[in-house]
């Protein structure tokens, strides 16, 4: 599968998406592992950064299908209120 | 009733007339528009240029759930205009333009654009790229989407 | 600190693209712009055209009263544009703008447009024709100004 | 002296101003009878419109010279807020 990049993420992998290895149904928490285990440049930012998972937040408890649509990011760039 | 709503997501620079005259309804007395802009200086900071970069697809999805929830909160509003530019920018120019249409000025036009602009800041995944003397970074913010968001 | 004060009174459209350029200063992340336009149906009425006039030596020194009022009270705002708009206009253009900028969008421009509307719309001597269907009539307010206004 | 007329009162009276004999100072009530006396088309609204003194609001007991700026006008339009 893809996972989508932006940002940070997009700047350290050195490109606007991964792909990843997996199958079948895992949480986010899982996904988080398996982008750590296979693109260990991204571990860290893998470990806090915010997944999308087809367009809408998706937290770790929450399930992901390996043809959904992914996405890693940080926090938006707010400013101050 | 006709009640624009327009979402966009787009390179070209923020046109603040045209906005005005889209979410206008013959019925409206009222418009107020909130522009985000480069700053060129933050206290002893400089910024020479900014540039956003989006999510598109989430973003867009994102900016119709702020308008959605813009029209529940404020009962009263009839346009709503959200527009992010993405790409280069220089000092001065805006990012963003949030656009809210009344009847009356006291319809709750200027606090649904100012709850618009906050919600897009929380939830809308855009990103800026600051280039000051020094470098250029990634400028993340620090709200964390919840359930719901 | 240069922090542009624009007052005008004009036979010429509003160009809010310009205005928001003249408001914004380097130091500025947040424009906040207010517009009144002529509503063509107001409830069962209808207006086809609206004719503004104003007395335009009292109403600069009105604007610039604004102004300094809206200074005084939100002491973070930098940018200030208080143009009101004269002859005769269509439905949906704006007739009034005000426009502030400030560093952040919480440093009171929302409030500070607001404020300049109420107080524009009390006391800057500029008054209104309608013409409806049924012919054409000034349309008075009821603010009496007190002393201080 | 001049008084300048807008809105209801320059419809009323057919012209932006009008011609008051008037000399020296007197009060601002003064002048609003001066005014009735001297273009009765224009003594209603003249009672209840607001008067302006070199652009200032002015209230019954202030004092208005012949050499002032006086203006009379209706509330201005304010719109329902």
């Amino acid at each position: 599968m893809l996972v989508k990049l932006f940002a940070t993420l997009k700047d350290r992998a050195g490109a606007n998406a991964i792909t990843l290895a997996a199958e079948g149904e895992f949480t986010v928490r899982e996904l988080r592992a398996l982008i750590a285990a296979q693109h260990p440049k991204l571990a860290e930012l893998a470990a806090r950064s915010i997944v999308a998972i087809n367009h809408e937040f998706a937290f770790d408890d929450d399930v992901v299908r390996a043809t959904d649509e992914v996405a890693l990011f940080p926090p938006v760039s707010g400013g101050r209120p | 009733m006709n009640e624009p709503t327009i979402i966009r997501i787009t390179a070209d620079p923020i046109d603040l007339n045209a906005l005005q005259r889209a979410v206008t309804t013959p019925r409206d007395g009222a418009v107020v528009l909130f522009t985000g802009t480069v700053r060129g200086v933050t206290g002893a900071e400089r910024t020479d240029k900014l540039e956003y970069e989006a999510y598109t697809e989430m973003a867009m999805a994102k900016l119709q759930q702020v308008a959605d929830e813009m029209r529940a909160k404020f009962a009263l509003i009839h346009g709503i205009a959200l527009v992010q530019r993405v790409g280069e920018m220089a000092i001065g120019e805006p990012t963003v333009a949030v656009v809210v249409s009344a009847g009356h000025r006291g319809d709750g036009a200027f606090e649904a654009a100012r709850y618009g602009i906050d919600r897009l800041k929380q939830i809308v995944p855009v990103w800026k790229k600051e280039t000051r003397p020094d470098g250029s970074a990634w400028v993340e913010g620090d709200y964390l989407p919840g359930r719901g968001d």
